[in-house]
């Protein structure tokens, strides 16, 4: 295994609060969803990306070498401490807004488990390779609702765009630059979230332009949270998943 | 007659039925309402657990909850396709469960308001409805029958997992058994009231028992229930909440009180606790995704006729 | 003073609960209301039971005599320690369930403050005395919106008989008779809540008659938050009201 | 032309001007402009200080919190009072704020991430405000003036609140003093920005000088602004995320470093972190209750129509 950095932990812990809280946003559809094939596979999905939190967050962990374990780094750190990037945490709104974001991220997550199964990090590339199908399955499901929603009736179609208007944005921070990304590409630990911006377009733009969807202009929208400064959501969404361990301090489960 | 006359020696022979073959009238009536009460009941059923998976305390548990939660979904799936090979539809019995009309178990009625509910649940609830369906794996009706096996398998697994959380929580703070005595206290008299009402005044159970649909009486699948759970309470650490729950060396089973029936039909009959927000929050549900599943159809309409245009 | 009773505590500590739970649900208005009149009056009656909270639950802590003060008690008990009666946890859902809601928990304060006016604890005599201007107030408004809402539109009028169809049940509760009440009623802290039944269900009838919407029958519903058993919705609530105190620990603010 | 001579002379004297006095149609809108924006800003302002009154960390700072909202509120009732002097209706404006046409200030378009922001808004960002306004309440227009009057009475009264807010936390934990500068770091700049562009790119400053609405230049305001607040970061003990801020000797004022106006302007131009989101929070409450609102006219007029039948 590489010698632990701060910009390798950073990079791992990001990796690791991305799956956690989309995995929770995820949950939330639990025996809400629009037909019940849907509640399996949403849930399906949530599983998948609770479980690559908590080998993550396990990995982070070690890495760190504080003896934090997954559920003190999952339940109880302060908003600001969290890596993941503000589009995993928006809410779920409506389903369109949910298959979108889903796509979006699981498009890039696509991308990055598969250059991850090479990672110096031993440990992180057997993770890559176990979430690398996973990640398949995601683009796969989310991107046939996308196109079903985007070229389905006129109200899915409304509401598809409405939601690719409002999360789109978001998807810049995903390949903004920083000192953590250069750092974990040239320790080969995985690659800067910037190289990908390319193929993960191309990736997107097509199933997008099948889904009869208008992409939006980028704009200099810019949001934070791969670097600890979120969006409103967050607190609330922390407010309620932290709130069993932080009511019991000390107790296991 | 004919028919009626070899329907009655297969029943009476043990064979299985199946979707094919004739039945009558009354048995497909009862299987449906059956089958399809207890689809809903899975349905219904994730609910009151689902409440809790944004708040587990842990990783690991959050998983668990999320995986049964989803076993629970696919129970119903497969319960319905059970029922579809009777006749009915899935959006018929769907439209039956919203508006009211069609059953599901009233458990489902009671709130979930601590965690260690997720793990009594799993122990006394799922607990309680295996000791009903076992005796369904071998119930007349094949596609019912099959589908049974199945989903007491997944059941008993649930069960485990729910004993083992609350072991756990037994294990840890004083607050945590807390949690795990008030959620027993809540959910032990509901627990026994899910076998029914006692055989004397169940009217349907002789005619099931005849067709080989109910194999074991309600009173005596309660029992059964009481003598196991009372030892794994013990194990537990926590107390029943029934003073009068005691071992009866004449009987060889555990004496226990009374059932409060006024309780228990006040539930049936819509006036539990939650009889309002579980039917509403289904309803919720599927309004909320009707213009999902119309973009589907519409999509697939779309692209068939793409493909025919092609063609 | 009179002397402090197991009963006495948990009287008070109920009417501090229900101040705090009926203002932080009317709180989740602020900002979100239909008008700006009533972004308003909404953040003054919660204020007002905010305030209310304050008094009732400083003056349980003494009552108690083990030190806990008005935020402890507030911010750190567990679900099943909270004594208010469900129907104050009820969701917002729409401006109907709001407005139906505080009046039929109004006109029950109304009656309440006007005889705890009366008690033999001077500090809750006093809290009455205050509270029952406020509460003069709170049926006032409330009341006038039920009767618009009842007698305005054919939108409205269904709004409002759904909301009362689903909150009336609950109101059961706040007469169900129990030791408690028999305790305080005999120590003359305060009215037996059962003996204000037959008063508010005239005050309130009235009001419902002039709104033109039908009340419901009475069924055998129960439900049991006074007694500390609450309804699903009161754990959500709390993760959101308890964050801040439960992240940390031993800070004042 | 009479009338223009009139009006140049009273604002000259620095007399008021009054709803039903005559004024150019410039004047007119540049206060219809300018009050309603400011009004807009008041509830727009609302949401992101509510975002932290369902999560108040004692019942004190959310009694605060709450009025202190409720003033706002007030504040947007007052001033849309105020422009409906001029002549146009609140429903207009209303239409023109959720529609995107009208602007409202772009320091509500930053998130609230912490419990410190509600302090640091009230310390820093009512702070700028008042140093904007305190001007206004000499403005030449009679009924916008004497709204202010009230208005930055009560904004102080926020930020000395805001201000105390913050002396307990940084009088508390390390962790609760690490909430604060963070909120620090976040909002100064944003607040340096609240007083709009330099001088020199300030295109309408001029002739709203000469009418007698603006009385202090923007940078005039500004630097008021870092002197007064650089010795109350000292007293809390924060530090002011600016490496350049310094005493100058020599213009007897704190230089600071550059204004990122390339931020500044994406925020005013609808790319900010919040703009969809505070303009959906105001669209959804709007379409939410527009059936109050209808409820409440046609409960009116049956109350009228009764009336006149009864009479």
């Amino acid at each position: 295994m590489t010698q632990t950095t701060p910009a390798h932990l950073e990079y791992v812990l990001r990796l690791g609060d991305a799956a956690l809280i989309h995995g929770q946003r995820l949950s939330e559809w639990c025996g809400h969803a629009p037909v019940l094939e849907e509640d399996l596979a949403l849930a399906n999905m949530a599983l998948d990306f609770v479980g690559q939190a908590r080998m993550l967050l396990s990995h982070a962990g070690v890495l760190e070498g504080k003896g934090r374990d997954e559920d003190t780094l999952a339940f109880l750190r302060h908003e600001g401490q969290y890596r993941n990037p503000t589009l995993c945490e928006m809410p779920n709104t409506d389903f369109a807004h949910t298959m979108i974001k889903g796509f979006l991220l699981g498009s890039f997550n696509l991308l990055m488990w598969s250059r991850l199964c090479g990672s110096s990090d031993e440990a992180l590339a057997a993770i890559a390779a176990k979430s690398l199908k996973e990640a398949r399955y995601h683009v796969e499901h989310t991107g046939d609702w996308v196109i079903r929603l985007g070229d389905g009736t006129e109200e899915s179609h409304r509401r598809a765009q409405a939601a690719l208007d409002m999360l789109w944005p978001y998807t810049n921070e995903l390949f903004a630059a920083n000192p953590t990304d250069d750092a974990a590409a040239a320790a080969g630990v995985g690659p800067a979230w910037s190289d990908l911006a390319e193929d993960w377009e191309k990736a997107v733009l097509a199933v997008l332009k099948h889904a009869t969807l208008t992409v939006p202009a980028r704009t200099p929208f810019q949001s934070y949270g791969k670097f600890g400064r979120h969006s409103e959501h967050l607190g609330h969404l922390l407010a309620v998943m932290q709130h069993l361990p932080r009511s019991f301090p000390g107790a296991t489960w | 007659a004919a028919y009626q006359a070899e329907f009655d020696a297969r029943i009476d022979a043990g064979a299985t039925i199946e979707a094919k073959d004739w039945m009558p009238e009354a048995y497909r009536k009862t299987l449906v309402r059956q089958i399809s009460q207890h689809a809903h009941s899975e349905i219904v059923g994730m609910l009151p657990e689902g409440n809790w998976i944004s708040r587990a305390p842990s990783l690991k548990r959050k998983a668990i909850l999320l995986a049964k939660v989803q076993d629970e979904g696919g129970h119903g799936l497969y319960l319905y396709a059970a029922a579809e090979t009777l006749g009915v539809s899935r959006d018929d019995l769907t439209e039956a469960l919203l508006s009211g009309k069609a059953k599901y178990s009233s458990i489902f009625n009671y709130p979930t308001l601590n965690w260690a509910d997720v793990g009594v649940i799993g122990w006394l609830v799922d607990g309680a409805a295996i000791m009903n369906q076992i005796p369904l794996c071998k119930c007349s009706y094949g596609p019912y029958a099959r589908a049974m096996v199945r989903v007491c398998k997944e059941e008993s697994f649930h069960q485990r997992q729910g004993y083992d959380a609350l072991l756990a929580m037994m294990g840890g703070t004083d607050e945590q058994r807390e949690l795990v005595q008030d959620a027993v206290n809540r959910w032990w008299w509901p627990s026994l009231m899910m076998f029914g009402p006692h055989d004397a005044d169940s009217p349907n159970s002789g005619q099931s028992m005849r067709w080989g649909i109910k194999r074991i009486s309600n009173d005596d699948l309660r029992q059964k229930f009481v003598d196991a759970t009372v030892k794994q309470a013990e194990v537990l650490g926590v107390t029943l909440p029934d003073p009068e729950l005691k071992w009866n060396e004449a009987r060889g089973h555990y004496d226990f009180a009374a059932i409060d029936w006024d309780e228990f039909w006040n539930v049936v009959n819509g006036h539990g606790q939650c009889n309002v927000d579980r039917l509403a929050a289904r309803v919720k549900a599927w309004e909320d995704g009707a213009w999902v599943r119309e973009a589907a159809v519409a999509h697939a309409d779309k692209q068939a006729a793409r493909e025919k245009a092609a063609a």
